[in-house]
């Protein structure tokens, strides 16, 4: 190795330097001072200083909080700590029909989105929609028990290209268009399959889960 | 008869405390190959050199002091004993009585046996000696931790939304029944028209001849229906006696004389 | 400042450097080039050997163990960092046999572990080892009974300092000495070596081990 000799850390250094690593809170100067044996302040004060600029430029920086020193990772790198991983996964049929729903009668609650359905909307469904951000709680409706309502944000016009909600086909035209005649059972499961060869639904392939690996 | 093979298996290993001193109690020892090795150990030679009737003598020497003392021998300890000098007399025989295998064989498998057994307790003591985690060298003590956050990405599209509204308001939307209203003739008016008709003749008739002519095939096939039920009654009531000559045959009908008069 | 220039880390070198000091397990050259977006292995195994050096001389050490890399503080501060955290569960005596007749062998069988400490191995022995996740099953000798054999894992390695089984201390001299082979096996050669021996050694080939009785 081709390091200088200023390079070899003198050993109150060293020793800062590992006693700081494995503790598992932030250590003050007098800590420090009392656990490495007795020291002065001074002296520890001094190897903080050093390792401090030594770790300037590298991927873990040495700080001071609150008179408090410890180690923590270069701010300029914190994206490795949390990963963002995205996925793209198509709206359940349930989510598509409870989102319909409240941008057609919106605002709307959810007993009343029930009731137009036909059927008990779990709980997930409206997170789905939240999470997406196309439907956001709008209040609450002045009647017994205060329901929350929902109405879609500017975010699902965005998505869905819509300039308004009064750009959504009215029900005649719906009528028209073939849309409010009975779908039986068949006839459902046809549509649904169809939906399986929409360009986007590739993305709905769960993407290989690496961090897996780091767990072992 | 062959010389029995050294009896190196014996009772589980107790929790015994760890120890270097050559105790008078055999708790120091995980059994009675143990307590040997550190008796050959004594001999300051390689394992493979040493006297085996000197370990023979040490061994029983310290299990008759164990007796002496009244200490509670474990089993296995005796039994080593035993088989001990049992190889002793063997080793001291002329070598034309020996047995197969050789007491020089069975002296030489307790050595290899030593052997092995020193070996992997120095091997233990070396990787005891190493820096270990936690002992000499130390991980991170708050570590931040990685984390992968999944966040999904949610796709639709318009043409799925307002079918999904069509299809809910298609499935909700009321629906009227209609029941088509049928051509019958009810029992009461077969009855009524099967009786009256009687009342013309005391000949034979067949059920067919009640039917109303000009009724559509509906209205035909329930008046038949009708009909045959209401000769049943009328016949169950004595009013009336029916008449069939084989299955399926034209099936007759015609008044009783004396119902008449009733 | 006095920094020199080369003393200025690469961006792959730091950010390695804060993935490692950040993890909370050991991680793999692979793990690692995940994480870190798909990297290539080779680039990866570089800023390891780079950063490897580096630290070489400090208070912390990036050490690798079984294929996978951590930070831990050197082994000559251990006086500083002891008294506070011992931590490390002491063994008895069988199971540190046990643990290193596992080791040195392996795979093993109870019954041949035995055979070796002229012992029963109680059930609890055993039980310590794979608790503190050092040894584990891997699979059954295909001999009659198929007993389950055992051998150590990557923790192991970590704990000991190990980089590899081939770092047990002096495993070569041990199987240079034939001190691994099998007792039957030093006892043929042995009398081989001896020469006392008329050619049909079959009569004279040593009884199997009474290793059938340990099976319990």
């Amino acid at each position: 190795m081709s390091e200088e000799p200023n390079d070899e850390p003198a050993t109150l250094e060293r020793a800062v330097e590992a006693t700081l690593f494995a503790a598992e809170a932030p250590m003050s100067v007098e800590a420090l001072a009392a656990h490495l044996g007795g020291l002065a302040s001074g002296e520890v004060r001094e190897a903080l200083g050093t390792l401090e600029a030594r770790y300037a430029k590298r991927g873990i920086h040495l700080v001071e909080r609150g008179g408090r020193w410890h180690f923590e990772t270069a701010p300029d790198l914190a994206h490795l700590l949390r990963r963002e991983k995205e996925q793209v996964r198509r709206l359940s049929r349930a989510a598509t029909e409870v989102l319909a729903i409240i941008a057609y009668h919106e605002p709307v609650s959810r007993a009343e989105i029930e009731s137009i359905r036909g059927v008990q909307t779990s709980a997930g469904t409206l997170d789905v929609l939240m999470e997406a951000d196309w439907v956001k709680p709008a209040g609450r409706r002045e009647v017994p028990g205060r329901p929350v309502i929902y109405a879609t944000t500017p975010d699902f016009l965005d998505h869905f290209g819509l300039a308004s909600r009064r750009d959504l086909p009215g029900i005649d035209e719906l009528r028209a268009a073939g849309l409010l005649d009975p779908v039986d059972e068949a006839m459902e499961a046809a549509l649904d399959g169809m939906g399986r060869f929409e360009p986007d639904e590739e993305d709905d392939t769960p993407e290989p889960e690496d961090d897996e690996n780091l767990a072992d | 008869m062959t010389a029995p093979e050294p009896p190196f298996m014996f009772a589980p290993e107790a929790g015994r405390p760890e120890t270097d001193a050559l105790y008078l109690e055999l708790d120091g020892w995980e059994g009675p190959l143990d307590l040997l090795l550190d008796l050959a150990r004594r001999q300051k030679v390689d394992l493979l050199q040493i006297s085996i009737l000197a370990l023979v003598d040490q061994y029983l020497i310290y299990i008759e002091r164990a007796g002496a003392l009244k200490l509670e021998l474990a089993a296995d300890y005796l039994v080593m004993a035993a088989w001990l000098a049992y190889l002793k007399s063997a080793m001291l025989l002329p070598k034309a009585e020996q047995e197969d295998p050789s007491p020089e064989e069975l002296a030489l498998r307790l050595q290899i046996r030593l052997q092995r057994l020193g070996a992997m307790r120095e091997a233990a003591g070396r990787l005891m000696g190493r820096d270990r985690i936690g002992r000499d060298v130390f991980l991170r003590g708050a570590p931040e931790g990685l984390r992968t956050d999944r966040k999904t990405l949610w796709r639709s599209d318009l043409f799925s939304v307002i079918q999904a509204y069509g299809q809910v308001k298609a499935r909700t939307a009321p629906r009227i029944y209609h029941v088509a209203n049928r051509p019958v003739m009810t029992l009461d008016s077969a009855l009524e028209r099967v009786s009256s008709m009687l009342g013309v003749t005391l000949e034979w008739m067949e059920i067919r001849d009640f039917l109303p002519p000009h009724a559509s095939p509906a209205l035909k096939r329930s008046a038949l229906a009708s009909s045959f039920v209401a000769a049943l009654e009328l016949t169950k009531r004595g009013r009336a006696e029916l008449e069939q000559d084989g299955a399926f045959a034209p099936l007759r009908i015609r008044r009783l004389k004396d119902a008449a008069a009733a």
